[in-house]
């Protein structure tokens, strides 16, 4: 098996996404010739042309509005925003109308917007927000973060099959950190299936995104030190594996909440309600959060370093929490 | 009275306008009265003074032609086929209309299989929707276009320069028409723009713009007509801009007392349904037997939805949570 | 003291602090000579004209952008944004803008943006939103949602005087319902500390917006019951009083949090989250969730009225918490 | 050569005008040589080919008047009194600059001492902000202007639209300056839009526009001296539309070669430092000593300027949750 990059992987879901259906397209800034920002969408304008590979001007609300008028007519839009900060500039198309069209009259809107997302790369403010919450509390759209190569592959070739908007949030830290083998056939991951990235019997750490990456290497950190932990991969938050959350929690009964995202207000919140409503009983320490403090994303290495939680820090309130 | 430009138009065409004008003009009688007796839960928009415009550009629509309208545009969804019943339904909240109880008014009002897309309040998403349809039909070659409605308050929003640019980019084949119809709720359009015709923007986006009598179903018609003709031909989209004045308030709530008498006197005497009444008479399409028997047509027809929707059962409370998402 | 209703009491803070500070302006569609969409402004524009009290097109974008601005220069400006809903069109620059401003580079934005919120009026899906998870999740937006026309005044009067910006969502359920004595000098009710609306011991029911009356009238038919629960009034998201909600819980080891919000996402998962994190030795249940499930707010009355909750089922579903 | 309009302007200003483009440039070469040595954490915008616009206009602000930049006004921050250190600091991400590390390059450059407006990514923002300072002039009954800058591609943004109709309204005196360097990162102005000049636009909101050679910084501060007239006079809103061509990257990581070799040639010869030393060489106010002093002078600043920043103590990470509100 070919071991590709996540980003490699995104690349080649499209690739063969827009071979077996012609009625996916992309669209968005800088995809066509130029491949967009990061390369995502390298090849596929070469290969398909300017009509299923539209470069537009800088105008997310049209765009995005299109992609909802299309895909009402059929079509299988995906949009690519340049940076997942700039999904708040066409927000009305997304949040009001793509999310509540099917419930309000029955149309199905069968769109994938993707975006580079999350920080770590010293980007500043505006090109490292995780805003996945905003989306979270809009009922109507599924909410994807893959954190692998191979799920980042089988989870977009779900989500442009899937009936319905889809916000598709890539961590652009993992993009080209590491490779792993992805099979060169299609597949699809289930949305709605979280994973287990490593098993352990004394807590349990929910995260997603990039925060999976720091979590296993804290989780094996732990292990040297007889902390058992087990790593619990959301992959998609809406709709939300509950039950993967809570047989790891029942398992365990310590639960730890990572995200990069700011606290309040976080998905990390909903997880933490949800541990607490449902798995009450069998808690031995009060559910964790672990994540970003409530400022804008700062530029400077040693404030991002400072914001962003990573392994050191996941395994320090994973020790407390252990310790509880 | 001389030649009069219909005379170009086959008389029962003529009529066929009518007719739509009229229904859609009683359904908002209609729609005012039931609002006022308490039958309708939520609130209602008034279409007085915008029947020419979305029946003389809806009606040269054909199937698979696909269209977005705004919450003036009743007459067009009847001329697309949406029952008057589906539409008292929608507004009283019942089962059988489009949105099943879940939006309101004329918010919603979608139905797919008549190419007729339900908007959502925030202005003016309906240009980006109609503009998505219009790029399928570039996408896969077909012959059709898409049409779509906008009013002076929402040519003030960030979108409708969006779309417009964007759909002349892409020469899309879709035509805007953009309702002037001098208020933005209480806001005159002297407080909106500076501009003396809003279809001057067109020329910033390169293509064409035009405006009109709103008030004039056939000359809503003729521009429409050319806009099709040209979105078909390939050669993208078109801003007509249609003059007319809200002939009551915002929505059945609002008595509109900011309009200052004299102009609502103005344009009461441009009413478009009697002017174009007017002219069938003059040019004898018209005469008062025709007029009776469309009236009773109408009267039936309204009666029979009323009816129809009165009938037709509460939403059920276990559906609530029922079709957030498709299942396929 | 006259008794005022919520809008009178809006009305008449507007107008005092117009009155008394020179720079408050206010901007927005149809605020001036109509008085806004609920009349919340009538009287100002013929009291201090058309520059301090600015009609603007419909451009929630620019006006939005404009207050930024001359916030910036020292105005105060209080945007009205005529429904709730959409404060989408305007998102960028309060989310991205207002919020991240004094962070980034020091500049103050002192700024008001008001809103009325909330549904119980079958307004349907566009004219009845309770997005204020969106806004706390963004940090340097204070959130603020005021549940009597006391407080109507008190803190609107207190975010106007408020160095940062601040969003205001105003129940619009409460417009007109109940009448209450209100002082008629200036004052200010302080912003992050929330209400005791009622005392009780055997639960803590936490909610803010519309739903603090329909919390009180449970607690009273519980108090039949021998129930006896307290109500707490958030009255601002951001600052949140986790004192007080943690206090409440400490005493009656039980706690129900409403809110008219969507479940998922919505701002009682933090909550939710807070109590399980800091209260958790003295639960004696599961914090439980009371809200609105995961749709759109639908229209019609037996839909909305199963989209919503009220006094009855909040008492039922406080009996349950009782009994745990 | 015959008579340069450039005879009408004092030596002093000409020079001073050359002074300011040529530091411009020397600090953004040095920006890219720091950004290749791995001395910035995050990423610069390239500002060659803008000299001409962020300079020429910015020169003619008096104390007092604010301006809010976008990204490529390097030399708009630099004539306002932003010091190089500063800038440089930010880069860095030292606690020294205008954002304290919080900030990356030009983002986020604001200090209101000096009446700069700091900008966000999310275009054209910028806009908005300048549209509520002039705004502020109008209702404190000042003086005073705002001048702001928008790019090609974000003219095809919402925003853009909605500033320009708004600031036309109110007649709040702000000068909207475009700056069409004919690409939006990799897109060409023709994927962009079908006018030939952007200014058209302007009709559309009945405010004057004009085109003109954004290599001229004379050109530029003629223009600009117009619209801030304008402005002061009560006038109201200008846009100027700057041509010009991004002679780099649209940041330093960006090879940009996707600009088609033919069209950068031809550019390049346009180059706005190039142009206007010619001139003024050509009419005897500039020769090479009064070069080499200007360039000695320059690279002292510039050598100062990062000495300065790097000197500047790294922010702590004590300090991360502070100031998100303010407190007074
Ligand atoms: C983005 C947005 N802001 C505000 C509103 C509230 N609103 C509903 S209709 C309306 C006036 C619309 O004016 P116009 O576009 O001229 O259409 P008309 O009602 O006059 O036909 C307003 C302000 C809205 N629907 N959408
Ligand atoms: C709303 C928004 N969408 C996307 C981006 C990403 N982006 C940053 S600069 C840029 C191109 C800007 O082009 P233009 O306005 O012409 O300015 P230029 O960079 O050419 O000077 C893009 C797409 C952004 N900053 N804001
Ligand atoms: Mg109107
Ligand atoms: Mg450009």
């Amino acid at each position: 098996m070919p071991e590709l990059s996540y980003l490699e992987s995104i690349n080649q879901a499209l690739h063969q996404e827009m071979e077996r259906d012609e009625n996916v397209f992309i669209l968005g800034e800088d995809v066509g010739e130029f491949g967009g920002a990061f390369k995502a969408t390298a090849g596929l304008y070469e290969k398909f042309g300017s009509r299923r590979v539209l470069d537009t001007p800088m105008c997310e609300w049209a765009f995005i509005g299109l992609a909802n008028g299309a895909a009402m007519m059929g079509l299988k839009p995906v949009v690519e925003i340049q940076f997942a900060d700039f999904i708040s500039t066409g927000f009305d198309p997304i949040v009001q109308y793509a999310a509540t069209t099917h419930y309000r009259w029955g149309a199905k809107v069968p769109l994938v917007i993707r975006a580079p997302w999350g920080g770590g790369a010293c980007a500043g403010p505006f090109h490292s927000q995780c805003k996945e919450a905003w989306f979270a509390h809009c009922p109507g759209l599924k909410v994807v973060i893959p954190s692998t190569p191979h799920d980042a592959k089988g989870l977009l070739i779900s989500a442009i099959r899937d009936p319905n908007p889809v916000i598709f949030f890539e961590p652009k830290y993992l993009y080209r950190r590491e490779k792993m083998e992805v099979p060169l056939e299609t597949y699809s991951t289930p949305i709605g299936e979280a994973a287990v990235r490593r098993e352990g019997s004394d807590l349990s750490i929910i995260t997603y995104g990039a925060m999976v990456l720091e979590a296993v290497e804290a989780a094996e950190t732990l292990s040297v030190e007889n902390i058992s932990c087990e790593v619990i991969d959301l992959r998609t938050l809406v709709p939300l594996d509950k039950k993967a959350v809570l047989d790891s929690v029942r398992k365990t009964s310590r639960a730890l909440i990572v995200h990069e995202a700011v606290k309040t207000g976080g998905f990390g919140a909903e997880i933490a309600a949800i541990i607490s409503e449902e798995a009450f009983d069998v808690l031995d320490a009060p559910p964790a959060r672990l994540t970003a403090p409530d400022t804008p994303v700062p530029y400077s290495p040693p404030l991002e370093k400072a914001f962003r939680p990573d392994a050191g820090k996941i395994a320090a309130r994973a020790r407390q929490l252990a310790a509880y | 009275m001389s030649a009069d430009s219909i005379n170009k138009i086959p008389g029962k065409k003529l009529l066929e306008l009518l007719y739509w004008m009229m229904l859609t003009r009683r359904i908002d009688d209609r729609c005012e009265a039931l609002f006022k007796q308490g039958r309708f839960p939520g609130g209602i928009f008034s279409q007085e003074g915008h029947e020419a415009i979305s029946v003389g550009s809806a009606i040269l629509l054909e199937e698979g032609d696909a269209i977005a309208p705004m919450h003036r545009d009743l007459g067009a969804y009847l001329v697309r086929g949406m029952s008057p019943g589906r539409i008292f339904a929608q507004a009283m909240g019942r089962q059988g209309s489009p949105s099943g109880g879940r939006d309101v008014n004329t918010h919603g009002l979608g139905d797919l299989s008549l190419r007729i897309f339900g908007y959502v309040s925030h202005l003016p998403q309906s240009m980006g929707i109609a503009l998505g349809a219009a790029y399928s039909f570039l996408y896969r070659k077909e012959d059709r276009v898409a049409l779509t409605y906008f009013g002076d308050g929402a040519s003030s929003e960030g979108g409708c320069h969006e779309a417009l640019n964007l759909a002349a980019v892409l020469k899309a084949p879709v035509v805007f028409i953009l309702e002037n119809n001098q208020y933005a709720y209480s806001t005159p359009i002297e407080k909106q723009c500076l501009v003396e015709n809003l279809s001057i923007r067109a020329e910033g986006y390169g293509i064409p713009g035009v405006t009109i009598d709103g008030t004039d179903v056939i000359a809503v018609m003729e521009a429409t007509r050319e806009a099709i003709g040209r979105a078909r031909a390939g050669d993208g989209p078109t801003l007509i801009e249609c003059k007319n004045l809200r002939l009551k308030g915002h929505a059945a709530h609002d008595p509109a007392d900011y309009i200052p008498p004299g102009l609502l006197k103005r344009w009461k005497k441009r009413d478009p349904i009697s002017l174009f009444r007017e002219r069938l008479e003059n040019s004898g399409i018209l005469d008062g037997n025709k007029l009776a028997e469309l009236q009773g047509r109408i009267e039936a027809e309204i009666e029979e939805g009323v009816e129809w929707a009165e009938a037709s059962p509460w939403p059920e409370a276990a559906t609530l949570e029922k079709d957030v998402f498709s299942d396929a």
